[in-house]
């Protein structure tokens, strides 16, 4: 699965996509983003406050305690400051 | 649906051509539209970097819009975002909104502009006149408060 | 006060270059434009007839205006009205309000053109497709109620 | 005196504009309608609803208890819709 970064997220991570195998148990956003967040201390720096994190999956905003499901592509980025 | 369409352009946005294209046929009564400058905040900024998730932008924004369409009896209603460098005082976000009659489209235009900011997936940086680069912009609470106030209607 | 301009008129407004000057400066961070334009009532109309108070129209539109530039944080306010025969499609009002952010964009703007609407002594009568006169537009009291709720702020 | 009129009152009076000599007694701008309503059909048929017209002193819209006082130009016309 594609995992895309933006803004400051991806600053942080070091990196604007990556492919990830997701372990078994990995369920929801909120998951997924605790899981991330332990791979090392860009992550840590990028997830510190997971609940700061946007996410959309395949291109829609999702809610953390949406589940992963079947997806392409999973992106992880700042509030939006648009407009 | 054919009253909205969407661009997300790294180019300029020609003010001008995208008035006369708003001026309406002879059903819509009032055409109401928004442009966002780059501010030079008082000589302080050189650009704003304004990053994108690509194809994701496009869509947000037709998503607002549509919504708009189902809130207001809207006619046309046209939105440009940028991205890339934006100097002082270019543009950075267009909205044309066309409707019978004048209050719609005011509401109409002023809806989607509040959740372009905080809700289409756009984000800015500073870079400042010394040659440094700034941080990226915070999202502003006022922001999100002024696209939670039409869940209120 | 300078960030008020105002035109009485009877030539067609030039929308592409009013949108051109007003583009900000470096301060602002939006701009609001308004056009209000005569419509075809399904092939009914031939034509709006706008009978004007000479004098008095300026004023009452600059006053208008200088009172949104005291209620909002307006960097410039252009109000056009035109007068005379108006065919369907064309331009009959135009208003363009900059500051530095969009609310007091949106809401001056607004303010402006109900105000026009009900407060600034413009007569609109119909020209129909037949070739004969119709009457004379009535005030609606929409538009009296759409000035009074500035009242209530 | 200059009394102007605007749309449908010019109209059904006949004129765009006069010159009047107000008599003693008219004080106020209600006045001036009421003693101007009974100087023939064609001011009756303008002011037959006192209440609806709309009055400027000099270009200043004024309320109907306002005290004509020493001004140049009274001007008379229906609710506005402009814009």
């Amino acid at each position: 699965m594609k995992i895309v970064y933006f803004a400051w997220v991806r600053e942080r991570i070091g990196m604007g996509e990556e492919e990830v195998a997701l372990p078994a148990g990995i369920v929801t956003v909120d998951d997924l983003l605790h899981w991330l967040k332990g791979r090392g201390d860009n992550y840590a720096a990028a997830l510190q406050a997971p609940e700061m994190i946007r996410v959309a999956i395949d291109q829609e905003h999702v809610p953390h305690s949406q589940p992963i499901g079947n997806c392409t592509e999973i992106a992880l980025f700042p509030p939006m400051t648009g407009g | 649906m054919d009253a909205v369409s969407v661009a997300v352009q790294k180019g300029r946005i020609d003010l001008a051509e995208e008035t006369r294209r708003a001026a309406p046929g002879g059903d819509a009564g009032a055409v109401v539209t928004f442009a966002g400058y780059c501010r030079d905040e008082g000589g302080r900024l050189r650009a704003l970097e304004i990053e994108h998730y690509p194809g994701m932008a496009e869509r947000a924004i037709r998503m607002i819009a549509e919504e708009a369409t189902r809130r207001w009896p809207v006619l046309g209603l046209r939105c440009i975002h940028r991205y890339g460098m934006i100097g002082p005082g270019e543009e950075i976000v267009f909205v044309a909104c066309a409707s019978v009659h004048r209050q719609a489209a005011f509401e109409a235009a002023s809806f989607v502009m509040d959740f372009m900011k905080s809700k289409a997936p756009f984000w800015k940086r500073e870079h400042l006149a010394d040659g440094t680069t700034g941080g990226w912009v915070e999202a502003k609470d006022t922001d999100d408060l002024a696209a939670d106030r039409w869940h209120r209607l």
